[in-house]
């Protein structure tokens, strides 16, 4: 029982040390160990090979690399948060990022023209998703599943052998992709501005909450009358939108369309997702610790070259990476789960 | 009737599930300013109730009227903003979201921006905290909290929301004799506030010292609704219950044998500790305490399904295993849970599956099972306990309460058990099945099974146990024969070895 | 009245409330097999060279590898767990199984300590879900990565290509002078053997069980970690026996076989009937649903349309697969027949909970 | 040519010629199959391109297969692995149909002939010395190659090293890397490679998607002109990059009359004119006459070097 005697009538909590507590809820956090694990990761390969780092190059890619599966991580995890998956980014990723080379070549269309429909696109496709699994009441990975084939294979289909060349598509948007600006690529920056934002919305507002109170216990969303199928439609859009975006992204940093443009990496969002602490079952996890999942991911690809590890091994790493990850996350949450518990036998 | 509309008015509210009636004819008119009781036994709708004022379930029939006004809510946030709170029988809360965002969850104060203001959350919180003495840590997440923080919780939250309407289902049960009178102080003030507030109870000492008016439901329709001065409590159980009461324990004289099941020292830390008993032949022992004293956690430990640190469990002389329910049922050993929803039945399985689930190795020909063999196990046990069903391949969900349980009981006495450890035996049943299970238990006590029952409902323990066993905080702290077994000493028992906490009620 | 000893008292019950015919064709099985039957009749009456007996041939050694991992997958996906990492494992097993065989050993030798190997690795995700409570599809994403990894990694640019011919002959032979494979044998005892093990034994039972209820079924004595362990431990070993087929088939052992196939694998076990949220499903339909794709494949790419169309037509038809049991659920309620809350996906009959699944 | 040939039971097309590349949407595989289109029309019979988005063996086995259900004249396949299609080419030939390897062969008793782009000694040997001649014979260089089980690349790299060996002591072969004819893999297997030997003083990517990407890579970083790069690569790819400078030259066989060649001779095959033995001869349209050489090789000629100066007169 919680209430004591000794304690006179009891009142607020007392304000705590605010320095010393900030230091130790930041040690805790999740996003804080992989920050470190992505950290140890440069400084050791930087010490084998410094133009890892220190070159013009190597510190573009550094950011410029991860930037297109930092976008998709953002979506993903906000879906995620939801108890729901979108495995169908790839798909949207190739199918809108085809038909934005198709707009470059047909119509001659201004650039931001074309990005905005890409993006709307994204969305659309997104919000498909989001009303099957809403409205049908269908699981995500199934739904997701199934337009995985769908939008991949509207995009074959459309594309035939079709391939999109750099000389289709306006220099102005290549240039954009591998141009920079303050020393840090276009494409980083947005990567940036886009986590930003969605750290502000998943943290700040209503919406944000709402999707972890939904993913939290979906039945409790119910009781409190949260509009769980409007929060559900508007994560699956935010990631088909953002998904859409990367596909602007990929076209301006590769510069040609094939038709596997994206092909798999729905898995590595998901992966980069789940290694940031994003809980599988929804509820807890951050946009943050997703980005930094891609980071940790995309740069752990290109490190083990440098590393002297053959390149064959970096997908064993990379399932390892990740089966530590939840296996962790399963000890701190047990560790956390046994701690509030023992904290309420004392009290 | 009264001129002035009453705050909360519903008029013969009907709703079904599927085949159950759930509520039949519901009626309540609560007044501003006043506190309402809602009594009624398991099951007799009062919950249901609760969830149509509050929005989440649409009735089929009846009026429902707030301050006059004729309503029909859709969603639990239409409810809300119409000014009706409801703290509901089971607390509801997002275990990864903090204390004060589970309170604010879907009404966040914002900003311009849509920015949720975080600082005046917390300090609404730290008040409202501070007005029920509450000292739970805002910024938590409520994942480990107990029930009874989380009851909390949930008052905290319907305070926040300044309710014209308040609804309280059973928020006392988990709650201690500090914690339940603080509670009562600020319904007092609401009501002084003039609001209307519903309290939801089985314990009728807090209705008599709190409500001024009080309304009786009984298989789901209404029965009446008097000033509390004008009734007596005994007139409310007759009300409650329909019947006179000794019909409900049809104890049979059965003779009592060798011992069967023997725990000797059973301990899970935080859980239970060092618990001893002896279950005989043709005995029913019960197993008496206060709701969340540990008397499940111990039958589970018992069966296997759950882990034990320390301690031993024999059947008839031989050792049960612990962690192995399978192993328990091939000894004998047969567990009717709690929660028949969650751990008796698969709901979405049919009856017969259901029955011959734990016998269905027993029940294989050369390895083989087939539909025909378990229909037939499972009509035959099926029709000894008199399951109402018209087939076998109804699913087990389908069915009433009552049947359900029947369904459970069939299941394990099909195992052919020595000992039948029962944990509710009748909750949320009505009264015709529930002296109905009496009676089978009391057969099977005479037919030479031990029966380890446990019970909430002390009448219940009194009617039907020849020993009664006591826990308190997962101690055990006491063992009374029939004879010595009163309301006043099991009571006592069940309140006694609290800690720091209940030494104060001892001496009060 | 004596309850254990005496017999039962008159009260009978009807075994079922539908008639026979309902129950067996009115069900989810049922219309993905008479799809079949319509698609291929089509096919035979509209595509030329489809009727010609070689398209069985073809058929089954391209669905075989599909349809082996669709047997232990239908048993995992009804006790409501998922394993993503199958189509990884029979990189893996192909890998071992070249590696082990290019280090001398013979064939058989070989396949043995691929396929033991390959155990091994289903043993991995059923431990980390069954002991550590980890959920499946974040075990599995990981260890798809994992095992593709090493097989990639184990093998680096090679492809291992030399082996006996007659191990690939006897593969790829044909029953008498049939155009039926000889590896429909083993597939069909295969299949017997999985639709008895799911329908006919306490195991199976146990299985249903763990699926509907995970709770319930243990405290009616069901051993429900012990049971995914074992349904993990064997996918990985029949993955691995999907591997060395592989192998045996295109005569090369590569990292890369099989890449992305797990999604055909589940769709196909969708498609069939199997419900993604477990307790439901049954082996028939799974075999009808794998056979409905190779043959949508096979069907397309005779009439000269492109693989592309063939990714559609599986997406829409998975998606309408699960849609159509909703809807059916929906207008079921509507018109008052009575299902179970969790079925027609609405909350509003379920007692308000706070439990999460772990 | 003919297009006459005793038909199936199953009533299939016998005088066509199905066309199986690596994997569909690659531009040089769309180029042969403009050529093959193009003799084939010639020939007067049918010509078709289909095959597997991914470049695996397995899901081009199912498109062999189907050829085989369809009794197609005969089948042009580029091998995605020397041996794993082995068995489905064989269950085609059973059948009747004749098998033309293109591009990348198959172990030989699985096909006819094989129709290759020019010799592998010679194309190993130009590239070598496009680089040599590039970095001034010295220093070291690597090679950005497509699936690491691709027949051709392997071969083509292990007499690049020999050639190296012998003939060009100073320049070291530090690195091979994979980039599975993919954009992506092959730009980031650039950034990897750069980064990991920063004394690297050249590139060779023997595949079009591998030295598209790459020069993509290095025309915007700080290796553009530094760091030399050639290989196989199309002049529509390339052209840019030859422009502005990041690549010298670059070599490449014509697809357009790969695919030709490959037309007449899976046409004179089917129609029997040859049976694929050495010293057959047949005639190659505007190409003229060919001979069927050891091991049942026909050797398109020798590639043709793509540099500022001529680039402009070639359109694939
Ligand atoms: N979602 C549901 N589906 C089917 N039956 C239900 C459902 N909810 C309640 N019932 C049934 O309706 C009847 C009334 O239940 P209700 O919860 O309203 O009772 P109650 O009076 O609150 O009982 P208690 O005092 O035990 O809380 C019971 O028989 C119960 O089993
Ligand atoms: N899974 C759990 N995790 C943490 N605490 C638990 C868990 N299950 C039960 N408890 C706590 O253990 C204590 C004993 O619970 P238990 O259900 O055994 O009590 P009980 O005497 O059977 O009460 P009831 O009458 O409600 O069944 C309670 O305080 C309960 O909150
Ligand atoms: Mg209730
Ligand atoms: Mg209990």
């Amino acid at each position: 029982m919680t209430t004591t005697l000794d304690a006179p009538a009891p009142t607020a909590p007392q304000p705590r040390h605010r320095a010393a507590n900030r230091l130790t809820w930041l040690l805790k956090q999740r996003e804080t160990g992989i920050a470190v694990a992505f950290i140890a990761l440069l400084v050791v390969t930087t010490a084998v090979n410094p133009n890892f780092l220190f070159s013009t190059d190597g510190w573009r890619d550094l950011t410029l690399t991860p930037a297109i599966l930092v976008c998709l991580a953002i979506g993903q995890a906000m879906v995620i948060v939801t108890r729901n998956v979108d495995l169908s980014v790839g798909s949207t990723l190739g199918l809108t990022a085809y038909l934005a080379g198709r707009l470059f070549l047909d119509t001659g269309l201004p650039v931001i023209v074309v990005v905005l429909i890409a993006v709307a696109a994204g969305a659309v496709l997104g919000l498909v998703n989001g009303a099957l699994v809403a409205f049908a009441k269908v699981p995500a990975l199934v739904i997701t599943l199934g337009t995985l084939y769908v939008y991949r294979g509207i995009m074959l289909e459309w594309a035939g052998s079709d391939r999109i060349n750099a000389s289709d598509i306006p220099p102005g948007l290549l240039d954009f992709g591998t141009g920079s600006f303050l020393f840090i690529p276009n494409l980083a920056w947005i990567s940036f501005a886009l986590l930003a934002v969605a750290v502000y919305l998943m943290r700040s507002t209503r919406v944000g909450r709402e999707f972890y109170a939904i993913g939290s216990d979906p039945d409790a969303a119910t009781l409190y009358g949260l509009r769980d199928k409007r929060r559900v439609l508007q994560a699956f859009a935010t990631s088909g939108a953002l998904a859409g975006l990367a596909g602007i992204l990929y076209v301006s940093r590769y510069g040609t369309i094939s038709s596997g443009v994206g092909q798999g990496i729905e898995l590595e969002a998901v992966g980069a997702a789940v290694v940031g602490g994003v809980a599988i079952f929804g509820g807890s996890g951050t946009v943050l610790g997703a980005a930094l999942g891609a980071y940790l991911l995309t740069t752990i690809n290109r490190a083990l070259p440098v590393l002297g590890i053959p390149d064959f091994w970096q997908q064993a790493v990379v399932g390892a990476l990740i089966i530590g990850a939840i296996v962790l996350d399963r000890y701190f949450a047990r560790r956390q789960h046994d701690k509030l518990l023992a904290e309420r036998e004392e009290a | 009737m009264p001129d002035t509309p009453a705050a909360l008015e519903l008029r013969d509210v009907a709703k079904s599930f599927g085949p159950v009636r759930a509520l039949r004819s519901g009626s309540l008119r609560v007044e501003a300013g006043s506190i309402h009781a809602l009594v009624g036994e398991n099951g007799a709708g009062k919950s249901t109730l609760v969830k149509i004022v509050a929005g989440l379930y649409r009735r089929d029939a009846g009026d429902y009227l707030l301050a006059g006004t004729s309503v029909d809510f859709r969603n639990t946030a239409e409810a809300k903003q119409a000014g009706v709170a409801v703290i509901y029988q089971e607390p509801t809360l997002f275990p990864d979201l903090s204390v004060t965002e589970n309170i604010f969850m879907g009404r966040q104060p914002t900003n311009r921006w849509g920015r949720i203001d975080r600082a005046a959350m917390r300090t609404e919180v730290v008040e409202l905290f501070a007005r029920l003495g509450v000292p739970i840590e805002p910024d938590r997440p409520t994942e480990g909290l107990s029930i009874a923080d989380q009851q909390l919780i949930e008052i905290a939250k319907a305070l926040s929301l300044d309710a014209k309407v308040l609804i309280m289902d059973e928020p006392t049960a988990a709650l201690s004799g500090n914690e339940v009178e603080r509670l009562m102080t600020v319904a007092r003030t609401l009501r002084d506030q003039g609001c209307a507030v519903v309290f939801i109870s089985h314990r009728f000492d807090e209705v008599f010292a709190l409500c001024d008016t009080i309304t009786v439901m009984r298989d789901g329709a209404y029965i009446s609704t008097d000033p509390i001065a004008d009734v007596t409590e005994d007139e409310i159980v007759r009300r409650l219950v329909g019947r006179e009461v000794s019909d409900l324990y049809p104890k049979l004289e059965a003779t009592v044998g060798k011992p069967l099941l023997e725990v000797r020292g059973l301990t899970r830390t935080g859980l239970f500790q060092d618990i001893s008993l002896t279950v005989r032949e043709g005995e029913i022992v019960g197993l008496a305490g206060l709701v969340g004293a540990g008397r499940s956690e111990v039958a589970q430990a018992i069966f296997g399904v759950d882990p034990y640190e320390s301690g031993e469990v024999t059947l008839d002389g031989q050792p049960v295993p612990p962690g192995d329910p399978r192993r328990a049922i091939e000894m004998g050993l047969a567990f009717v849970p709690e929660d028949r929803r969650q751990h008796g039945l698969v709901l979405d399985a049919p009856i017969s599956r259901n029955i011959t689930l734990p016998t269905s190795g027993r029940l294989a020909r050369t390895g083989l099972i087939s539909t025909g063999i378990e229909n037939r196990s499972a009509a035959d046990w099926a029709a000894r306990l008199e399951v109402k069903a018209a087939t076998l391949d109804t699913l087990a969900g389908t069915l009433s309460g009552g049947n359900q349980q029947k369904v459970v009981l069939a299941k394990w006495l099909s195992t052919q058990p020595k000992v039948l450890i029962i944990d509710e035996p009748t909750r949320g049943i009505d009264v015709g099945t529930k002296s109905e299970v009496h009676r089978l238990l009391s057969t099977l006590a005479q037919e030479g099974l031990g029966i380890l029952m446990i019970s909430s409902e002390l009448p219940e323990v009194l009617g039907m146990a020849d020993r009664v066993i006591v826990l308190s905080e997962g101690h055990q702290t006491a063992e009374l024969s029939r004879a010595e077994a009163t309301p006043e000493t099991v009571m006592r028992a069940a309140t006694a070895h609290h800690s720091t906490t209940l030494n104060v009620s001892e001496a009060s | 009245m004596s309850l254990l000893a005496e017999k039962a008292p008159a009260r009978t019950y009807a075994a079922h409330a539908k008639p026979w015919w309902q129950r067996t064709l009115m069900t989810r099985d049922s219309a993905i097999i008479a799809l079949l039957v319509v698609v291929w009749t089509y096919a035979s009456i509209a595509i030329l060279n489809f009727s010609d007996p070689i398209t069985v041939y073809f058929l089954v050694l391209d669905i075989a590898p599909i349809l082996l991992i669709a047997l232990p997958m239908t048993l995992i996906i009804i006790t409501g767990e998922i394993d993503l990492s199958v189509a990884s494992v029979v990189g893996l097993s192909s890998v071992l199984f070249g590696v082990v065989h290019r280090e001398g050993l013979p064939v058989a030798v070989a396949m043995v300590l691929a396929l033991l190997a390959c155990a091994v690795a289903g043993a991995l995700n059923g431990v980390l879900v069954t002991r550590y409570g980890l959920p499946s599809l974040a075990v599995t994403i990981g260890t798809m990565a994992l095992f593709r990894g090493i097989a990639v990694g184990a093998l680096g640019t090679t492809a291992i290509t030399d082996w006996p011919d007659a191990w690939g002959d006897l593969v790829q032979a044909r029953i008498g002078g049939s155009q039926i494979p000889l590896m429909t044998i083993p597939l069909v005892v295969l299949i017997v053997v999985f639709a008895v093990v799911l329908h006919f034994t306490p195991f199976g039972r146990g299985i249903f069980a763990a699926g509907l209820s995970k709770d319930a079924a243990r405290f009616s004595g069901v051993n429900v970690d012990r049971t995914k362990l074992i349904l993990f431990t064997l996918s990985g070993l029949i993955s691995g026996l999907a591997g060395i087929y592989f192998t045996l088939r295109y005569g090369s052992a590569r990292g890369d076989n099989a890449t992305g196939m797990e999604l055909q694998v589940i769709a196909a076990v969708l498609l069939g009937g199997v419900s993604i949220f477990g307790g439901r499903g049954a082996i028939p339909g799974v075999i009808a649903g794998v056979v409905l794709i190779g043959t949508i494949g096979s069907a397309l790419r005779l009439d000269g349309l492109s693989a592309n169309l063939i990714q559609i037509i599986t997406g829409v038809l998975l998606i309408a697969a699960v849609i159509a049991a909703s809807v059916l659920g929906w207008t079921g309620r509507i018109v008052g027949t009575h299902r179970l809350p969790k079925e027609r996906g609405e909350q509003s009959s379920d007692e308000p909970s706070s439990k999460k699944s772990e | 040519g003919s297009g006459s040939g005793s038909d199936g039971e199953g009533g299939g097309d016998t005088s066509s010629i199905t066309f199986i590349p690596k994997n569909l949407g690659n531009p040089y595989f769309d180029a042969s199959d403009a050529g093959g289109k193009k003799a084939a029309d010639e020939i007067g019979t049918t010509w078709k391109q289909v095959g597997p988005t991914e470049s695996t063996p397995d899901s081009q086995v199912s498109f062999i297969n189907t050829a085989t259900q369809q009794r197609a004249g005969a089948l042009v396949v580029s091998a995605n692995d020397p041996k794993a299609i082995g068995d489905a080419l064989d269950e085609a030939r059973n059948a009747g149909t004749k098998v033309v390897t293109m591009d990348s062969d198959t172990e030989p008793q699985f096909r006819d002939v094989f129709v290759s782009q020019a010799d592998a000694a010679g194309i190993a040997k130009s590239q070598v010395d496009l680089i040599a001649e590039q970095i001034g014979d010295k220093g070291e260089i690597a090679i950005l190659s497509a699936a690491a089980n691709a027949t051709n690349q392997n071969e083509w790299i292990k007499l690049m090293e020999e050639e190296l060996a012998a003939n060009h002591p100073d320049i070291k072969l530090v690195d091979t890397v994979y980039g599975n004819d993919d954009d992506q893999t092959s730009f980031d297997k650039t950034a990897g490679l750069l980064q990991s030997h920063p004394n690297l003083k050249g590139i060779i990517s023997p595949t079009t998607v591998g030295i598209a990407a790459a020069a993509r890579y290095l025309s915007d970083s700080e290796y553009k002109g530094k760091v030399a790069l050639t290989g196989l690569g199309t002049p529509n790819q390339m052209r840019e990059y030859i422009k502005d400078g990041t690549v010298k030259s670059f070599a490449l066989w014509d697809p357009e009359q790969l695919g030709y060649l490959a037309a007449y001779a899976a046409d004179a095959l089917a129609s029997g004119d040859i049976e694929g033995k050495e010293g057959d001869t047949f005639k190659a349209g505007d190409l003229g006459e060919y001979t069927v050489g050891a091991d049942g090789v026909i050797v398109l000629g020798e590639p043709t070097v793509f540099e500022e100066s001529n680039i402009d007169d070639f359109d694939f």
